[in-house]
């Protein structure tokens, strides 16, 4: 039995310098892990090599045991990516910006989304007028619309208010539930006391300075 | 709503004007249009085509007209922020291009037989070609913003610059030695037209500017309309 | 698959209606551009027919060009193209889907006004059929080969000028040929050969430009 | 003795909604007066009121007792204001970004701003590689570098892991220490303990659904 | 004053140098399109001469038009803009110091190479002062122009294209007499009132130009 997604020792390079080295995880179906570390260890980078995004510089990322080099698709189809952008349209209304999402990764349930996060009320009001939150919890949606195995969220609490991050938390927890897993970078704790930590710092190349 | 206190009252105020201004207008672009073709005797060289004219001529002086009043009520609304000199502004606008198209049209016409071609680029033909484009402009502008307020500020501002192309138009024929003809009405001294081409000139200037108000009015007041479905809307919407 | 790719062709269409008179603003563009060249040049009647051809086409590509930053630049830089390539839908599906809604948005209304144009530029009769027709062939070439000039400019700064310079010379042999049908055509001599070889470059452009946009967008989003 | 920024009844129409509604506050110098509300309940929108970027629809603003409207110069040349986008140039390097800031705010230290949030080690940078917190700690090195009375901060802790939280809390207490009043809207709390709080929520216009 | 006006002069300047050699693609756009001319019209001697200042005004005008995001759109995205609004520096003295950066990064090269243009186009001796003075008069008006309609169009969608659409009727007038000037000069005419023309323009631009961007500045970051 494979866990969903899993990684040995990663390398990841940005730029021309490397951010972190000999890089494992693992993460079991119905588990949260908490990814943290300072600024600029690697969170984000790590977060997109694991979308498949970015191709690790060494190492290998598993699927269900499968490598996802192998089989990219299968591993994308599965994965939801929540970044520091949010890929949202101004010109389009809250629901048109999700319904669009939805239609892509074919099929999904527009409205309990937009309910998720009490957007429901905004849902015909075009985009460019949320707020920063407002626009925050239009990106989250997505996770509540769409069902995909593996969740990466990047910072997902920020400019969250407190009812939206407890929303956030309840979706995460009912995914768990249901056997997914949840891999979220953050650095104001989220509340999950159970929920395995990362140290991205840990894996920074020996003898540099920290930034 | 707290900004629709007073376009209220221009409500009330259109409700007044508008079945007089419609009527009049069609009345005196009626009368106009009998005396320009059937009255008004052909020019002597001109022969009958001189007739283009009573379209021609007022609906350039629309075109200027319409302009100037958007403006000024463009400066309005950037100096006093009055709402509703926006609504004037934006309600302009199409009412301009229509005549400044006629006017093109009408004297392209003309100019076939006069000039033996359609379009000739001297400055009077050019300068009426920009002031067609402003509008266009200013139309395209009004609606490239979310924020309707946004549209009205950014669009006024743009008019007020492109009212240096007034003057242009109105003293091209003096300034450079053009084929169109020069202001022979609309002199200072005494007008060099016979009274007979005169009063059909007038009167559908006159009907021109009536149908320009009429306009005016209707289109304020659906602006002003979807400005409260707007704000009633957003307020449903809530926070 | 289909019904995804129209998704995506309906987003696109959409997103610019909503933006105002967007297509419109590229025709006016295209009309304004047209009508500088009498302006620089001086209008005689003559120099206008020999020039027409070439002003209406050139006109034709450069608005093309201006339009293309719609293509990927806004999806790159709002993050939305990052998604996409993350969805289940391969890429090339989606880039035919983007380049057909922005052949509508722009090639479209550009067919459809030239016709105006010439006339403006005074054109004799016999040259409006070729001229629709070497435009329809022409303009979807053109977004193809945008296409790609804009995926490989995203992330670079400065994309807008960069793109035109990269796409600028491919849209040269586009020129040539589309002029030559239409002068052939007014000037009464067959024009089997020049729309012989725009439709081979619209046959070759769409696997083409395809994988290179397909390619390109996967390295931008790296 | 007036205090250095004060509102009376301040009104704030977004497009042309109403945000909020009969705001009034006062901040002393020497103190901290945290902003907190649910998402779109208007502490972007009155920030941007105190920074005199939007005109309030109705209300005054007071700067030292003076309405901000009479000379907004004198008010302006006073504040800081960091917002939730960063105005950070990629192709410039950290401390370019910074020295023209300084400069065009008419003089400043540099370098004691990027140590202030241990920049300088990334100083040579250029800051298109910087990560989510590093950029944010550069717009905040801003603070340290150019002295300004006001400080009206739009959620600062945003990607900010503990060590610069920290540095920026020190900032914040020296900041009040030297009379300075600072302003900050927030969802995650920054410690300060003595610190005032105004819900902006509640000066939202009566019988408005929340979102 | 002067001193902060220097400082936002030069930080656009390398801003750009930085941002690999970005005045240059300007200039070879203007380079292509003017070259797109002969190769669309057909390269008679006598038909290019006639041609010649005409489409070289064009590509200048087109050219300045496309480089005018680089005037405030970035700095209005990241919210640059908006700080330098708040900064004590007034912004009249900010468009200023901006739209003189621009020419230099635009107007400037454009001058330098439009000679080399001008022998492309087998343009006659006596051309060339009266071309490389035109420009140096008519660029400048086209910056501040420009920076109208990029201050006016902030925000807006399509902005690109709208900017094109604001800006281009305004440039007629200097396409009119830049033109008229250079083919008076071949021509052995008297160059003196077209040039008087342009001076007036750039006079009244500068003021009028100022206030207008100011006031826009202002409005996008209401
Ligand atoms: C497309 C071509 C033309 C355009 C854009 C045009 C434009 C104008 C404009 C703007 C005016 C108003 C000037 C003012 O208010 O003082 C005007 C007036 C006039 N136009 Fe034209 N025109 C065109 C062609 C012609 C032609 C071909 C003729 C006849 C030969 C003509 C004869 C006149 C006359 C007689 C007036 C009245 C002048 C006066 O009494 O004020 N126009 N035209
Ligand atoms: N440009 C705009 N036009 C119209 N309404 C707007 C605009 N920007 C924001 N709003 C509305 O104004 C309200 C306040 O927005 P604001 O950004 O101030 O909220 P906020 O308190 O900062 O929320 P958050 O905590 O999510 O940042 C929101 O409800 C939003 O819908
Ligand atoms: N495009 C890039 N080119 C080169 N280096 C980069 C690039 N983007 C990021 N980096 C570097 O990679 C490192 C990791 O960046 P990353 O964004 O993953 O950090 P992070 O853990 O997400 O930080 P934060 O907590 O601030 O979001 C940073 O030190 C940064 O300097
Ligand atoms: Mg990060
Ligand atoms: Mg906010």
């Amino acid at each position: 039995m494979y866990p969903p997604l899993s990684g040995e020792n990663l390398m990841c390079v940005r730029g021309d310098r490397l951010v972190f080295n000999g890089l494992c995880f693992s993460v079991g179906a119905g588990c949260v892990l908490m990814l943290t570390g300072r600024n600029g260890s690697g969170k984000t980078s790590l977060l997109r090599l694991m979308a498949g995004i970015m191709a690790p510089a060494g190492g290998t990322l598993r699927y269900y045991g499968i490598d996802c080099h192998e089989n990219p698709n299968g591993h994308r189809a599965d994965i939801h990516y929540v970044a520091h952008y949010d890929a949202i349209k101004s010109a389009l209304t809250v629901r048109e910006n999700l319904a669009f999402w939805v239609e892509l990764h074919g099929g999904g349930d527009v409205d309990s989304g937009l309910d998720a996060f009490g957007l429901l009320a905004l849902a015909e009001l075009p985009a460019q007028f949320l707020s920063a939150g407002q626009r925050r919890r239009l990106v989250l949606a997505r996770l509540a619309a769409i069902d995909a195995g593996v969740w990466l969220l990047d910072e997902p609490s920020v400019a969250l208010d407190t009812a939206s991050l407890e929303s956030l938390r309840n979706l995460i927890v009912g995914h768990c539930a249901d056997g997914g897993a949840v891999i979220a970078a953050t650095h104001s704790d989220l509340g999950f006391t159970d929920a395995v930590t990362l140290d991205v710092s840990h894996f920074a190349p020996k003898g540099q300075v920290a930034p | 709503m707290h900004q629709l206190a007073n376009p209220n009252r221009f409500l009330r105020l259109g409700r007044a004007v508008l079945p007089w201004s419609a009527s009049l207008s069609l009345v005196c672009i009626g009368a106009g249009l009998y005396l320009a073709l059937f009255v008004s005797p052909p020019d002597y060289q001109q022969k009958e085509t001189v007739r283009i004219m009573y379209v021609h001529v007022p609906s350039a002086w629309m075109a200027l007209f319409v302009y100037t009043s958007m403006a000024i009520s463009s400066a309005l609304s950037l100096i006093w922020k009055h709402p509703l000199a926006d609504l004037i502004a934006k309600a302009s606008a199409p009412v301009g291009v229509g005549f400044t198209f006629i006017c093109l049209a009408t004297g392209s016409l003309w100019g076939k037989p006069m000039w033996g071609t359609w379009w000739v680029w001297d400055a009077r033909l050019t300068s009426v070609l920009i002031l067609f484009f402003l509008y266009l402009g200013y139309i395209a502008l009004n609606n490239a913003f979310e924020d309707p307020v946004r549209g009205a500020k950014a669009s006024a501002v743009l008019a007020l610059v492109g009212a240096v192309n007034l003057p242009i138009i109105k003293f091209s024929v003096d300034w450079w030695n053009t084929l169109h003809q020069p202001a022979s009405v609309t002199r200072l001294d005494t007008p060099a037209v016979h009274s007979s081409m005169l009063w059909p000139l007038l009167l559908m200037a006159f009907g021109f500017s009536l149908f320009y108000l009429t306009i005016l009015v209707l289109r304020v007041r659906s602006e002003i309309a979807a400005a409260k479905i707007r704000n009633i809307q957003l307020a449903e919407a809530g926070g | 698959m289909i019904h995804v790719c129209s998704h995506i062709v309906l987003r696109d269409l959409r997103l610019s209606l909503r933006q105002g008179l967007d297509a419109v603003i590229v025709l006016m563009f295209f009309v304004i551009t047209v009508t500088l060249f009498p302006l620089g040049v001086g209008p005689e009647p003559n120099l206008m027919i020999r020039m027409g051809p070439g002003v209406i086409w050139v006109g034709a590509l450069l608005s093309t060009m201006l339009s293309l930053d719609r293509l990927f630049q806004h999806d790159y830089l709002d993050g939305s193209l990052e998604l996409m390539l993350l969805s289940p839908v391969p890429v090339e599906a989606m880039v035919l889907a983007k380049v057909f809604a922005h052949w509508i948005l722009t090639g479209l209304p550009l067919i459809i006004v030239s016709p105006l144009l010439a006339v403006l530029m005074n054109m004799p009769a016999q040259g409006y059929g070729v001229l629709i027709l070497s435009m329809l062939l022409g303009t979807p070439v053109s977004s193809f080969i945008g296409a790609v000039g804009g995926a490989l400019t995203l992330g670079a700064r400065r994309g807008g000028v960069l793109v035109s310079l990269l796409v600028l010379p491919l849209y040269i042999p586009l020129l040539i040929f589309g002029v030559s049908a239409v002068d052939a055509a007014i000037g009464g001599l067959p024009v089997g050969t020049a729309l012989l070889f725009l439709s081979a470059m619209l046959v070759a452009a769409i696997p083409l430009a395809t994988w290179a946009t397909s390619a390109a967008l996967r390295q931008a989003c790296e």
